[in-house]
């Protein structure tokens, strides 16, 4: 056996390299620059260059791609195409937004993040800690894994580099979710159910993969889709081999009923962090849902079609029902992220082309509007006894007449809402639009129609946030209760989310157009 | 300047979103860039106007595709505009009494402190209502149609503070919404009848469909027009809504937006000329509205209500117009122009009239003004005449037309229609010459604390503009049909039909019955004492100054229904909000609460809701693929 | 082909022990289960023809995973017998029902499927491994090397508790201790003075006063200490005669020596 | 008898792995529960791998084996964290979140 040096086209990867190297030398600062201050802004500093840097690159990728559909990276490893490197330039934007979120503070200079994560809540070493003003500036460094990982996710054509890849942009995000600074035990217990949960889904994921590998030899997508062909479709251990590996990425798109770790970890979580996996995490998982479905189980189409629409059904309706009941805001967004995950399995009838234009531009939306409406939450705080700046305000009586105290702030969370809702001249209308013709170009006409249905139930609690905000007085004796914060990072991100939500209500044809460029797949083998 | 005319939209719209957002800096200048903008607008349009006249009238109509909107699905919706006759005639009206309406307010709104926020909304309206006019898709129309509706509620509710004011804002927001759903209707039959909402596409394929489709679809677009422009049964909004300040009562509720249903309809001709039903019901509702408007006008004693009444009333004689086809279409809006000019005079007349008086409204505290404001007096006194339809003012030229067209016609419509009409100009002498000798001549009856002097030339200057329009106006487009034969590429070509009874006839009878209405009101209010507080009145009267029990009468139809089911969800809100499980509430949130149950918190319990649904989904593939 | 009697032994090795997942109450007796499964498996990869693996699963699992699970049972009580009564409604039924039909499903499909072994002598070498490792998979390694990074990053900030207050020298700290009060010199042994070397006696003070305090506390809680006044009574009768004539709480010979010492003459 | 018999008795660790996750409270059961789940997989991989007669399977195995040790690393630190907070590492403890 002879060695074979393997021929690895690295230039497409660039942006993930630059990603990841950023990460590690994000580490390494961590070891070398002793101040926290300066580390903080050092860590911001590197993290936000080294994203933009990677978007740069991923535009002249998608600039020098001409007619051609992409490169093969490493055959049947990594393939970076037009389509996830679409993906990947969503994921960047969302990482640059976070990152200036994760590095917003309140007036009194409070982070989201905790001083240490390692200290009980509430114990002798926290105030010490937090009196000592360190920082545990690591996130920047996780963002930028998480990140990382995300985008391989969205270019990996092989199962088991999947997982690997799952797994890296997991691991970080167990870990932020269990460093809010304030109620850190509801965040911790998050962290702890996250990371079972997620632990869980993917030995379930593993399992399925192994089962496909067993019944078609071949663990690289493509393989496996034609390995499909030549074997009776009703395998019964490839079919329950694919059901367990769509399952893992369903769990992490938040579906029904695979859902159960949304609401809980989107309240407990630092809500820059929730607003990070709100937007990005989905967007991850539905890309590589999308090539996972396009290049390896597209025979399987019709058996998995069952699955699909109970899911997306399923998700609609506990994402709305269960949305209509809830008291925190925090929590109604998760929920209505459910919902959001129902409509996204909504395009994935029939395998459309369509739905390669729709997926990205929907998600793309969508995770604007998470974005910029976590922003908003992290900016409505409770007033503390002595007049300082406490945990976020998120009971939904809380909110009560914000339009009165900043009409802005107010104005732009609605502008979000009503993106979630899919009201028209809001980018959220034209990703619903593209996502149901796609759905109606697959055959699926029935499932549009309980999404159409499902989208106008929701309406209900989002307009009911807007009333609460801009027709309800705020109660007697609560005015002092409620501080709106006026952070200039989260400004900044609360006003190019609102301006991109906008612009793609009434201008998305070039956004699109270019994602119509985007719908095509490398295809190597065959 | 056709391919330019964006601008017009984009200048005012671009001035609101920078006034709203410069904050307190801009308390100081504000307002001017508000001006600017509106001129700027109107600039654009004239010139506009001006390339067009420069071309043949079959190439008038030019179409600009600015973007598309969502590209590459089966419906191709565009976001386009259209620069026709029609619109552009709009759009002068729209941008030139807007200018002049800017330029009082400076004067007008000089001492609230609020007033950028004010210029903000009022460029708000004017680049909806340019959206609305100048769109080529009843979608972008609609956007356009949302925008003036919601220009209008920010303007009615400006003064939020005071609670009726607010109510006032809400009430005409919902009768509103009522409105809208005639258009989204609408839209969706087009989208099924035709697959389109571009007025190009939706035109061409028309004369093709079949009656009753048309008849649905005009209908439903007369619902929307109903709301918009306050007509029979919609009409209760409008005289709340002059809670608003005075120039927006004059720009928004008399002159443009409450025209918007008279353009949908004209825009909409080749769907009505198909179902002569639908055009039928649109000429009765005029009618309708004409005599109610009237009714309303003679008994209101608020100055403000009594001019809403009467423009209520009028458009109600443009809604007849419209109703009667292509012969009336072109008078439609020839009134329409004719009447935004006299109207929104006499609207800043009465605002400077209470800028004398204390910001008081009630008529029966005024008279004898003649002597201190003669700037607000003649002017004022011109738009009168024109609204009696005394020649050669702008009103006789238009309103005249439409009475004669109204007797054109087989059966009993035209005596009907034409009667009305005809009552109407008698009634509307003497509403009218009430209001006007009730404020500026009998004897002062004013309070104590008013000294009434002339006001600024800031705000007498649009005054004296408006007026010459309402003087001359008409005699310049009725020269030579001028003005008929600028729209007829929109409008069609009308035959010319006789009336059932002769033109001069007509015209004689229309003046004899003018003249009797002024002289009752002269005798009644101008010569004799009029009691400062009213009278109990005859049971009509009372009738009249309640808009018919109007309110009475949608509170027990549409309201308690209404508030009944907004209770509830209130108290479901309520009861929500506290976290307190409502044991009454519907289905959804039941369902919401019991599936609620299933999050218990236990992520064991998590764990096994995942491997359930695994098994589960797994089996039924498996045992379903073999 | 493998071996029958292997296959039996796995199962056995593996199965049983596995079961104290669900029924064994201490955590350590499970830990030590799981070490005997992974051991079990080891042996059924060497089996299976994957010496390597074989090796790398002793190595990490029972080496590294599991002993680091016992490390921190360790930290978290090592002793904790859990409660086997099931506290939420319904959840041992469920859980049983969707585990043992999730066995079913699966034994199912795999009994459906037919696949034919292929004969081939390659079995796993280090060397085949190590060639496919860092061709096919090298951008899977390198992937790995983050995913490892960010592990260890992940657990210095969960349980990484830094220095919070500034290290003292002994100079600062004994300063400290005399503002506090505390006896500047050190504590005398137990039993000194006492003519005794058991730790429970206290000492003696130059007047012969037992030292409580001499003794360590523990044996005080226990109370496992000897009287002092029994062995100040021993001092009194052999070495100090004259002891006796001093009244209680005379002056102590401490005055005497500090008189000697700023230089009177002893009596 | 063939490699496919470990299959069988890799699905039985499976599903016993699961349970574990479900029906114990203690997290750091549970968590074993995950890593008998992932070694049951391991064992499909390598059987699979072993029937095929190519390594591609056992060097999946592999990879996972030292991703779940990453995955151990984080799991216990979290568990940790928990346990300094509350002083227990129920998972029944943890139920604030809910509803």
């Amino acid at each position: 056996m002879n060695f074979v040096t393997p021929e690895i086209a690295w230039a497409p990867l660039t942006p993930i390299l630059i990603v990841l190297g950023a990460a590690a030398a994000a580490v390494l600062i961590e070891a070398f620059i002793k101040t926290p201050a300066t580390r903080r802004l050092v860590q911001l500093t590197v993290t936000i260059g080294a994203l933009a840097v990677a978007l740069g690159m991923v535009v002249v990728q998608w600039v020098g791609l001409g007619d051609s559909a992409g490169t093969v990276v490493m055959t049947g490893k990594i393939t970076v195409d037009a389509q996830s490197l679409a993906w990947q330039a969503m994921l960047l934007v969302f990482g640059i937004l976070a990152a200036l979120l994760f590095a917003a503070r309140t007036a009194d200079g409070e982070e989201s993040f905790t001083s240490l994560g390692s200290v009980p809540p509430g114990s002798t070493e926290e105030r010490l800690a937090r009196r000592a003003g360190l920082q545990v500036t690591e996130v920047y460094a996780l963002l930028l894994f998480a990140v990382g990982g995300m985008m391989l996710f969205t270019c990996i054509t092989d199962l088991i580099f999947l997982f690997v890849a799952l797994e890296l942009f997991s691991l970080p995000l167990y870990i932020m979710v269990a460093l809010a600074r304030r109620r850190r035990l509801l965040s911790q217990e998050a962290a702890l159910k996250y990371f079972l949960l997620g632990a869980f889904s993917s030995a379930i994921y593993l399992f399925g993969a192994a089962l496909v590998y067993g019944s078609t030899t071949q663990i690289d997508m493509e393989s496996i889709g034609i390995a499909i062909d030549f074997i009776p479709s009703n395998d019964a251990m490839l079919l329950a081999g694919a059901v367990m590996v769509v399952v893992g990425l369903m769990f992490k798109i938040g579906a029904v009923p695979f859902h159960s770790w949304v609401p809980d970890v989107y309240q407990g979580a630092p809500t820059p962090v929730t607003a990070f996996m709100g937007a990005a995490t989905k967007a991850a998982a539905t890309a590589a849902l999308v090539r996972v479905m396009y290049l390896a189980f597209y025979p399987l189409e019709w058996e998995l079609s069952w699955m699909f629409w109970a899911v997306a059904i399923a998700s609609m309706v506990v994402g709305t029902v269960v949305a209509l009941v809830q008291t925190d805001v925090k929590r109604m967004l998760a929920y209505s992220a459910v919902a959001h995950a129902g409509f996204i399995l909504v395009a994935f009838a029939g395998l459309t082309p369509e739905a390669l234009t729709a997926l990205p531009f929907y998600l793309l939306t969508y995770g604007l509007a998470t974005i910029g409406s976590f922003a908003v939450i992290s900016q409505v705080r409770e007033r503390a006894e002595d007049g300082g700046v406490a945990a976020e305000a998120v009971r939904l009586g809380q909110w009560a007449g914000l339009g009165r105290r900043s009409p802005l702030l107010a104005g732009a969370m609605a502008l979000f809402l009503l993106s979630f809702a899919g009201i028209p001249l809001t980018a959220g209308f034209i990703g619903k639009f593209e996502v149901f013709s796609a759905a109606v170009a697959g055959g699926a006409w029935p499932l549009v129609l309980i999404a159409v249905l499902a989208s106008a139930v929701a309406a209900f609690f989002y307009v009911r946030l807007i009333v609460l905000m801009f027709f309800t007085d705020v109660p007697e004796g609560a005015q002092d209760t409620v501080a709106v914060e006026n952070d200039l990072l989260t400004r900044i991100v609360i006003i190019v989310t609102a301006a991109a939500t906008v612009l793609l209500g009434i201008v998305p044809s070039g956004v699109l157009n270019v994602l119509q460029d985007a719908a095509v797949f490398l295809v190597s083998a065959g | 300047m056709q391919s330019l005319i964006w601008l017009a939209i984009a200048i005012p719209l671009a001035s609101a979103a920078f006034l709203l957002v410069a904050g307190k800096r801009a308390d100081a200048w504000g307002h001017w860039v508000g001006v600017v903008a509106s001129s700027a607008a109107f600039l654009v349009g004239a010139g506009a106007l001006l390339e067009m006249l420069g071309q043949d009238a079959a190439n008038r109509a030019t179409t600009l595709t600015l973007w598309e909107f969502i590209p590459g699905s089966d419906l191709n919706v565009n976001v386009g505009l259209l620069v026709d006759p029609l619109s552009i005639t709009f759009v002068m009206l729209i941008t030139f009494v807007g200018t002049l309406i800017h330029f009082y307010s400076v004067a007008y709104m000089e001492h609230d402190v609020a007033r950028r926020r004010f210029f903000a909304y009022l460029n708000l309206f004017i680049a909806a209502m340019l959206l609305l006019v100048l769109a080529d898709s009843y979608l972008l129309l609609f956007f356009g149609w949302e925008g003036v509706g919601l220009a209008s509620y920010l303007l009615i509710g400006f003064w939020n503070h005071r609670n009726e004011y607010a109510t006032a804002a809400n009430k005409a927001f919902v009768v509103n919404r009522i409105g809208d759903i005639g258009l989204i209707i609408a839209m969706g039959m087009m989208f099924a009848a035709f697959g389109a909402v571009d007025f190009t596409t939706v035109f061409a394929e028309a004369p093709e469909a079949s009656t009753a489709t048309l008849t649905a679809i005009g209908l439903a677009l007369l619902l929307a027009a109903c709301g918009k422009s306050a007509q029979f049964p919609l009409q209760s909004w409008l005289g709340d809504a002059m809670a608003g300040p005075t120039p927006v009562s004059a720009l928004i509720h008399a002159a443009t937006m409450v025209t918007a249903g008279v353009y949908l309809i004209v825009r909409s001709a080749p769907i009505f000329n198909g179902a002569p039903n639908a055009q039928l019901v649109v000429a009765v509702v005029g009618a309708i509205t004409l005599l109610l408007g009237a009714f309303i006008g003679m008994a209101k004693d608020d100055i403000k209500k009594a001019l809403a009444a009467s423009t209520m009333s009028q458009i109600g004689y443009m809604m007849l117009a419209a109703g009667l086809g292509p012969i009336g279409y072109a008078f439609a809006i020839f009134h329409l122009l004719t009447h935004g000019f006299f109207k929104a005079g006499m609207f800043l007349g009465a605002g400077s009239v209470m800028h004398a008086m204390n910001d008081q409204v009630d008529m029966r505290r005024f008279g004898a003004l003649r002597g201190v404001m003669v700037i607000t007096w003649v002017t004022f006194g011109l738009g009168w005449l024109a609204i009696l339809g005394i020649p050669p003012f702008s009103g006789y030229w238009s309103k005249d037309k439409i009475i004669e067209a109204a007797f054109v016609g087989e059966g009993w419509q035209p005596w009907v229609l034409g009667g009305a009409a005809l009552i109407g100009a008698g009634l509307t002498a003497f509403y009218m010459s009430r209001l006007f000798f009730m404020t500026f001549h009998g004897k002062a009856r004013w309070t104590d604390d008013v000294h009434p002097h002339e006001s600024s030339p800031l705000m007498t200057v649009p005054m004296i503009v408006l007026a010459v329009g309402s003087a001359f106006l008409g005699l310049f487009m009725a020269t030579g049909d001028r003005f008929t034969h600028f729209l007829e590429p929109v409008t069609g070509h009308a035959e010319h039909h006789d009336p059932v009874i002769p033109i001069p006839v007509i015209i004689a009878l229309t003046l004899a019955l003018v003249i009797v209405g002024a002289a009752v009101a002269w005798m009644k209010y101008g010569r004799a004492d009029v009691p400062e507080t009213a009278p109990a009145g005859s049971l009509a009267t009372i009738t009249a100054r309640n808009d018919f029990f109007q309110d009475g009468v949608n509170r027990a139809v549409f309201q308690r229904p209404g508030q009944h089911l907004t209770r509830t969800l209130v108290y479901a809100d309520a009861a929500i909000v506290d976290g307190a499980v409502n044991k009454q509430a519907h289905g959804w949130a039941r369902l919401g609460e019991a599936s609620r149950k299933l999050q218990t918190g236990q992520v064991r319990s998590y764990a096994a809701t995942m491997l359930v649904g695994v098994v589960l989904i797994a089996l039924i593939i498996v045992v379903g693929g073999l | 082909m493998v071996s029958e009697v292997l296959f039996w032994i796995v199962a056995a090795l593996t199965v049983i022990p596995s079961l104290a997942l669900l029924f064994a109450k201490r955590p350590v007796h499970i830990a030590m289960s799981i070490v005997l499964v992974m051991v079990g498996l080891a042996a059924a990869y060497v089996g299976l023809g994957a010496p390597f693996l074989g090796v790398v699963q002793i190595v990490v699992y029972t080496g590294a995973v599991m002993m680091m699970f016992l490390f921190v049972m360790m930290l978290v009580g090592v002793d904790n017998a859990e409660d086997m009564r099931e506290t939420i409604k319904g959840q041992k039924w469920i859980g049983f029902l969707a585990a043992g039909g999730l066995g079913i499903l699966l034994i199912s499909v795999i009994g459906d499927a037919s696949i034919e072994p292929r004969l081939t002598d390659t079995v796993g070498n280090p060397e085949g491994v190590a060639m496919i490792l860092f061709s096919e998979y090298v951008l899977v390694m390198e992937v790995l090397g983050f995913l490892l990074i960010t592990a260890a990053v992940g657990a210095l900030v969960l349980t990484h508790v830094p220095r919070l207050t500034p290290r003292r020298t002994q100079v600062e700290l004994q300063a400290a201790r005399v503002l506090a009060g505390a006896n500047p010199v050190n504590k005398p042994m137990p039993g000194v003075y006492a003519r005794h070397n058991a730790l429970d006696v206290p000492a003696l003070d130059p007047q012969g006063q037992p030292i409580e305090e001499s003794v360590s506390r523990v044996l005080e809680i226990r109370r496992q200490t000897q009287d002092g006044q029994e062995f100040r009574a021993q001092l009194e009768d052999t070495d100090n005669p004259d002891h006796e004539a001093r009244p209680h709480g005379a002056p102590s010979r401490d005055a005497d020596t500090r008189n000697t010492r700023d230089g009177e003459e002893p009596k | 008898m063939t490699a496919m018999s470990f299959v069988y008795l890799a699905a039985i660790l499976f599903a016993i792995g699961a349970a574990a996750v479900l029906l114990r409270r203690n997290a750091i059961v549970a968590f074993m529960g995950v890593e008998l789940m992932l070694n049951a997989a391991n064992l499909v991989l390598v059987a699979f791998s072993r029937m095929y007669g190519e390594l591609d399977g056992q060097i999946m195995a592999f990879f996972v084996m030292v991703v779940a040790a990453a995955e151990v690393v984080v799991g216990l630190a979290i568990i940790i964290a928990l346990f300094r907070a509350r002083q227990t590492i129920s998972l029944d403890e943890p139920a604030e979140l809910k509803g």
